[in-house]
């Protein structure tokens, strides 16, 4: 139990910046998955430009307001407008397909699952002063 | 003036630019092509006399020549030189050359008409134009030829001279052969050029022996013919196999120097080319048989007379050996053409004679007089030779107008016509003239043929111009006082009186005679008395492209005689010093009566006797007088010695069976055989190698790549072009990579 | 403050929405914007660790460094050109074979 | 600004309220303040536009609501708040309901980073006019979100062009903000505000604008707003003769009163961005003695570049797309660049005063305004010239249109054509 307990800590009481921080990620990690995983091609773009401009606020809240600014100018006026141009020209092709995603998408879960469990592992490892931290590239 | 000594290397380039512009330009216009040629020919002439004259105005011209090197080829371990050479013989030569060059090109181009013998339904176009289907062939052939004399006259090595020299062989032989639907021309031509050729090839071995034993290791004249590089030839000595004598290296080369003149200039073992040469066209005669080509043999024995000199002295055999040789010619060609019917054979054999005299005058010292004869003599044996053009032209005219209006008796020849009597059965036959020819003891007769003398008879009235301009011709060769042939000959005539070489005088004496008997026959056959057959009473005057240079070349054979006069040597005197400058004296004799009374003498006798014999003419159908009173003697005259029949006896027939041997020898029974046998093997050979490769080798190629070929269809299934399978790869074996590193991890927490 | 590993889970966390994406959706444009997203959680990486790393000099208190910020734009800027790139790829070829399925564009397999 | 927004923190935390929430409620209550300011005044730049614009016309206007028909906008308002919220059938739904909001909240946001007066701004972002900048991506954003959802060709079709038209301008725009902004060294619209003074004889007179010292950047960003505005004569979005209305066609009631809504403050706010940079901001006569001038100075500069704006409105024809299109990338984005260019040299140029610690400028020589003013006068010159030969060739093809058949043929062009 004491490792479950230091594998998944809980949460300590938030500051106003975590108290900003906190809705932020989760509107941007929403949107993130709304982009991998939304059906339709266009949601998928717009909630691309939810994530970015999510990411934005990230960058405003680690005090880097030019990068923010930047982001939104190269990402939401530039790549975006071309991806949703791109769908727009290329709209229709997706009609009919039988599914959005290919055949290895179990795999590839199973994969991320583990390189993520890992990821936590490892941070959690830091956090949690065991030895035994491993050296990840 | 001296300036223009130094433009002598381009002398040949017009007319070789005319050549390569008719060959590759101008070939589908004849008009252009003659354009062409006359034109190159006459820049030509206005080069060359320039030069010609600003080397006879010269001071002491002959002390110093004009010698240059242009460029060099280099060839292994030494250096080809081409250059360009002006000395007192070659500016006479290019003085010569040139002008009757311009004279023929200009006659050649109304000469080629449509000919006789070829049909006008198989050349309809040129037949139409009235000129010969391969006109401007023509005109880039004789521009060729041009290029090939005038070059050799104005080279400074014995090496581009022997090359110009081969190039004006190949240029006769095409020209002989030009009109080549005749079997009698091609058989002309092979004969001309493989006669020469034995001349040629011992004149390349003396050639090679010179530039072997040289001290200078070139062929530069001004090298060979130095005195310090004659003297050491003189003194350098071989013994020549077989004969096992011992001689000093200059007379074998000489020897073999001059049986290349006795090739080109149609000297007696080697003269049997030069009649049957006439089986080309007209201007060819002349410009081959008058002009350049036989003019070039004795033009070599000019230019290398010191070598020949300094053999006369060293052997006295090797210039006795010329002299007889000239000499015997000059009698022996001589007594031939009286006894000859056809107007060109006469003149071709008067031609051998006539460079029989050069040579002897060579062979005796007398280098200036050969000289000198032979420029007086290309003009007026052209100015014959065009003439006797004109002659059978007219002739051939005739021929047309009365087959056009029906005069004549006999029926008309379907198709082809004209042309010559052949030389042996095959050939007559071969052109269809069984039923017009009339067998005689003097030799067969083709009543249409233009060119036998006995189908002729008083053209004097039909063609005045080319009449009287023969006439001078011929007066100027048969030596009459006062004309051009008289004075060179007479030169010759006293060198050899004066050096007391009196068996050399002797023969030329006679020859002199004969000459001039057989010219007044000539003359009076084709130009007195009455016409003896209705084309010659119709022959027409001909164009005035023909006659004109008949016209403009009759100065020359009356009047060039004066610049070699007994009393104002001019000729001498231009020239001694040049051979003195090469360090040598040339023969020099007190001038005497005696032997030009002689000449005169037979001369006019010859003439006087010619023309009592011939003066009105033969009357139809009558026996030549001649053979009356020299009976067997004139038929042998008639067949030439039998010569050829003896060289088809003896040399040909070797040949033949030599031929034949060698080819049972080669191709049936012994090298072929070895060959493929040898061949057999190798297939054989092959066949096993090839089993073995087919087997063996073959096998394990396949193998090799069917091994490839499995690995490669197992493989690509992994490479299926979709970049996400890779990517999905990447992950999984990162994530592989990432449990096998959180291992101890897990380890440690259970 | 916000802890450092709360900017890197969410950072993690979006890189893996990413290669998601690019790993399994069929339409190219898709994968795209999967490639981009991993590209923003990369991002955050880089601007979280170079807000959190030993950037403030101590003497001066002033910011010294700006590794992280000049990554990341770059990160923007090639984002950019990728996107640019790729998306006349997509229009390219799906005018040509009227189709951006990542499926059927396997031209190059063994 | 931020007295009174310490003032009522203060007052919360007094109140009992923890710090944290206290700032959140206070900016709140400003956020509200400044979101409800955007409607108020579109009513009144409406107004200004019919009565301007009937004027113009030869008409009255709108005279029967209200006192001098003062209250006829808040009625065609009320009218289509009034009406019934239509959604076509097979329209993307969220796509459908975001796009109007998101047009409005983009146009809205940039109130917050705006210096109406010394010390009155939301935010002075050290990165105030790339803010300004970023926000027209939210406006792309919706028109792309509104002409796709509408699952209506005509509706997708002029959300191309809007955006084609969009990302066109905004290049010469931005990099003619640049312009001031390389002067300044700063991109605080505050700064760039003050930097904007003129004192002469120890007096501030407020004169200063850049507007006359870059007249070519600000001809550039002047036309380039007018695009971004999407007023004539790149009104292609309104060419109802040529075009149906728009990337919002499908919209009704409420939505489209919101897109109306966003287009108004848009081009109202792109002069006020052009006021802030180049004509002077709040700058005035007495602006150091009375801060509240500013705000006044800042009002009535505004509204003289919107009555500009009408003034044009009311006076040029539209233009082709082709044209428009060819104008922003042959004409502007070539000659801004230049332009740029030539500032960057000219400020290099020898004659700055510089910190002898840090090497920074601290003001720049007569040789260096001497130059960028050279510079700009050139820009200008182009671009008139430009505009000029336009519309003389329009007026010529427009004469010809309307002559005799029989005579085009004949017609030589004029000597200026």
């Amino acid at each position: 139990m004491d490792i479950i307990q230091q594998l998944f800590p809980l949460p300590p009481i938030p500051t106003l910046q975590q108290a900003v921080f906190i809705p932020l990620a989760l509107f941007t990690a929403v949107c993130a998955l709304l982009v991998v995983l939304s059906p339709n091609l266009f949601h998928n773009a717009l909630a691309l430009v939810g994530t970015l401009f999510g990411v934005a606020g990230i960058y405003a809240l680690l005090e880097a307001e030019f990068l923010a600014i930047s982001q939104i100018l190269v990402y939401v006026w530039s790549i975006s407008t071309l991806i949703t141009f791109a769908i727009m020209l290329s709209r229709g092709m997706m009609f009919g397909a039988t599914s959005k995603t290919n055949k290895q998408a179990g795999t590839a879960i199973d994969g991320i699952v583990v390189i993520g469990f890992i990821g936590w592992c490892n941070f959690v490892s830091a956090r949690s002063k065991l030895d035994v931290s491993i050296a990840v590239a | 003036m001296q300036g223009f000594l130094n433009l002598a290397w381009l002398v040949p380039v017009p007319t070789f630019l005319a050549f390569a512009a008719i060959v590759l330009f101008a070939n589908r216009n004849k008009t252009v092509s003659a354009l062409i040629a006359i034109g190159g020919a006459v820049l030509s002439f206005l080069l060359s006399w320039p030069i010609a004259f600003s080397a006879f105005t010269a001071d002491h011209f002959g002390q110093h020549p004009v010698e240059a090197q242009l460029f060099s080829i280099p060839t292994g371990t030494s250096d080809l030189w081409i250059g360009y050479q002006v000395d007192p013989a070659n500016a006479l030569m290019l003085f010569m050359s040139s002008f009757l060059l311009v004279m023929i090109f200009i006659y050649a181009s109304g000469y080629m008409t449509f000919p006789a013998h070829l049909s006008p339904a198989t050349y309809p176009i040129a037949a139409a134009q009235g000129k010969d289907p391969r006109y401007s062939r023509f005109m880039a052939y004789i521009s060729l030829f041009a290029t090939g004399m005038m070059g050799l006259v104005v080279s400074n090595s014995l090496l581009t001279f022997f090359i110009f020299w081969e190039i004006m062989g190949l240029c006769s032989y095409l020209l002989i052969g030009f009109w080549y639907e005749k079997k009698s021309a091609q058989a002309a031509s092979i004969k001309a050029f493989m006669t020469t050729r034995v001349g040629d090839v011992f004149m390349l071995v003396g050639l090679m022996f010179l530039y072997i034993h040289s001290q200078s290791g070139n062929l530069l004249f001004s090298d060979i013919l130095s005195a310090e590089n004659l003297h050491h030839l003189a003194t350098l000595s071989v013994t020549v196999p077989l004969i096992n004598v011992t001689v000093p290296w200059v007379a074998p080369i000489a020897i073999l120097i001059f049986f290349g003149t006795v090739g080109k200039s149609a000297q007696f073992p080697l003269h049997v080319w030069l009649p049957d040469a006439m089986e080309g066209p007209t201007p060819v005669s002349a410009m081959i048989h008058a002009a350049t080509m036989v003019s070039a043999g004795v033009f070599l024995l000019v230019r290398m007379f010191p070598l020949f000199a300094t053999a006369g002295e060293v052997a006295p055999g090797t210039m006795h050996f010329v002299a007889f040789i000239g000499a015997f010619t000059a009698l022996f060609a001589s007594t031939i053409a009286i006894a000859q019917w056809d107007i060109k054979r006469v003149l071709a054999y008067s031609t051998i004679s006539q460079l029989g005299y050069m040579v002897a005058a060579i062979g005796i010292g007398a280098y200036v007089p050969a000289l000198f004869h032979l420029i007086t003599h290309a003009f007026f044996k052209a100015l014959l030779f065009l003439g006797s053009g004109s002659v059978i032209h007219g002739v051939e005219h005739g021929l047309h107008h009365v087959h056009e209006h029906g005069h004549h008796d006999e029926p008309a020849p379907g198709g082809e016509h004209g042309g010559k009597e052949g030389h042996t059965p095959t050939e007559a036959a071969g052109h269809g003239h069984t039923g017009l020819v009339i067998h005689r003891k003097d030799g067969d007769l083709n009543l249409e043929d233009p060119q036998d003398m006995r189908n002729m008879g008083g053209l004097l009235s039909r063609m005045p111009r080319t009449g009287w301009t023969f006439i001078i011709g011929g007066l100027a060769l048969s030596g009459f006082p006062l004309t051009a042939g008289f004075w060179s000959k007479d030169e010759i005539l006293g060198n050899a009186w004066g050096g007391g070489n009196t068996l050399v005088f002797g023969a030329l004496v006679i020859s002199a005679f004969l000459t001039a008997f057989y010219t007044a026959r000539q003359i009076g056959l084709t130009f007195l008395g009455k016409p003896r057959t209705e084309m010659a009473k119709h022959a027409p005057e001909s164009v005035p492209s023909m006659t004109w240079p008949l016209i403009l070349i009759t100065p020359f054979a009356l009047l060039l005689g004066f610049i070699g006069t007994p009393w104002g040597n001019w000729i001498e005197g231009f020239m001694e010093p040049y051979i003195e400058h090469l360090e040598f004296h040339a023969l020099h004799v007190e001038f005497s009566f005696i032997p030009m009374l002689v000449s005169i003498v037979v001369a006019v006798g010859g003439l006087v006797a010619g023309y009592y014999v011939y003066g009105q003419g033969l009357a139809e159908g009558q026996v030549d007088p001649l053979r009356n009173w020299l009976g067997p003697l004139w038929l042998v005259f008639h067949n030439k010695y039998w010569i050829d029949e003896f060289y088809k006896g003896t040399v040909v027939a070797f040949s033949h069976w030599l031929s034949k041997v060698l080819y049972w020898f080669d191709d049936l029974w012994v090298i072929d055989p070895i060959v493929d046998g040898i061949g057999q093997l190798g297939v054989w050979l092959a066949r096993l190698a090839a089993e073995f490769d087919r087997l063996v080798v073959d096998g394990l190629v396949n193998l090799a790549g069917w091994l490839s070929n499995r690995a490669g269809g197992i493989l690509r299934n992994t490479q299926d072009g979709q970049v996400q399978v890779y990517l999905l790869l990447l992950v999984v074996s990162m994530t592989v990579w990432l449990l096998l590193k959180a291992l101890p991890i897990f380890l440690k927490l259970v | 403050m916000v802890p450092l590993s709360w900017y890197l889970v969410l950072a993690a966390f979006v890189f893996s929405c990413g290669l998601y994406g690019a790993l399994v959706r069929r339409n190219a444009i898709a994968v795209l914007m999967g490639i981009e997203l991993m590209l923003n959680g990369v991002n955050i990486n880089l601007v979280a660790f170079w807000r959190y790393g030993d950037i403030i000099d101590k003497a001066t208190q002033q910011v010294v460094r700006l590794d992280g910020q000049i990554f990341a734009l770059f990160v923007i800027a090639v984002a950019a050109a990728e996107a640019a790139v790729g998306l006349a790829l997509i229009i390219s070829i799906y005018r040509n074979r009227k189709t951006v399925s990542l499926d059927q564009m396997d031209l190059l397999k063994g | 600004m931020e007295i009174w927004s310490s003032g009522l923190t203060h007052l919360l935390t007094g109140l009992g309220l923890p710090e944290t929430a206290a700032v959140i409620i206070a900016l709140a209550i400003g956020a509200f303040v400044l979101a409800n300011v955007g409607p108020v005044l579109a009513l009144v730049l409406i107004l200004l536009l019919r009565k301007v614009i009937s004027r113009m016309q030869d008409r009255i206007g709108p005279n029967r609501v209200g006192p001098f028909g003062l209250l006829q906008t808040v009625a065609d308002a009320l009218k289509l708040l009034s009406k019934e919220d239509i959604r076509p059938a097979n329209a993307d739904a969220v796509a459908y309901f975001l796009a109007p909001i998101l047009s409005v909240f983009g146009v809205i946001l940039s109130l917050g980073v705006m210096a109406v007066a010394p010390g009155w701004i939301g935010v002075d972002l050290n990165v105030g006019v790339l803010f300004l900048t970023a926000l027209g991506s939210i406006g792309i954003m919706s028109a792309l979100m509104a002409g796709w959802s509408s699952n209506n060709k005509y509706a997708l079709l002029a959300g191309f062009r809007v955006v084609a038209q969009l990302l066109s301008y905004e290049i010469p725009m931005v990099l003619a903000m640049f312009v001031p902004v390389l002067l300044v060294g700063s991109m605080r619209l505050g700064a760039l505000s003050a930097a904007q003074s003129l004192t002469i004889f120890g007096f501030n007179t407020g004169l200063g604008w850049f507007g006359f010292l870059m007249p070519g950047a600000f001809l550039i960003y002047f036309i380039s707003a007018l695009a971004e505005g999407e007023q004539t004569p790149f009104d292609l979005l309104e060419a109802e003769s040529e075009l149906i209305a728009g990337f919002h066609i499908e919209y009704s009631g409420m939505k489209f009163a919101m897109f109306f809504l966003a287009q108004f403050l848009n081009s109202f706010f792109l002069g006020a961005i052009a006021v802030m940079l180049f004509l002077g901001g709040y700058q005035g006569p007495f602006v150091d003695q009375i801060p509240l001038l500013g705000f006044v100075y800042f009002v009535i500069k505004a509204f003289g570049v919107y009555l500009l704006t009408i003034w044009i409105k009311g006076t040029f024809p539209r233009i082709r797309v082709d044209q428009m299109m060819a104008f922003a990338w042959k004409v502007l984005v070539p000659l801004v660049l230049a332009l740029i260019l030539w500032q960057m040299i000219a400020l290099k140029l020898p004659g700055a005063t510089l910190d002898p610690v840090t090497g920074d400028v601290l003001q720049y020589g007569f040789l260096n305004y001497i130059a960028v003013f050279a510079g700009n006068l050139v820009v200008l010159g182009v671009v008139s010239n430009v505009l000029m030969n336009h519309f003389k060739r329009e007026k010529m093809r427009t004469k010809r249109a309307f002559e005799p058949k029989s005579l085009i043929g004949v017609m030589q062009p004029s000597s200026g054509d």
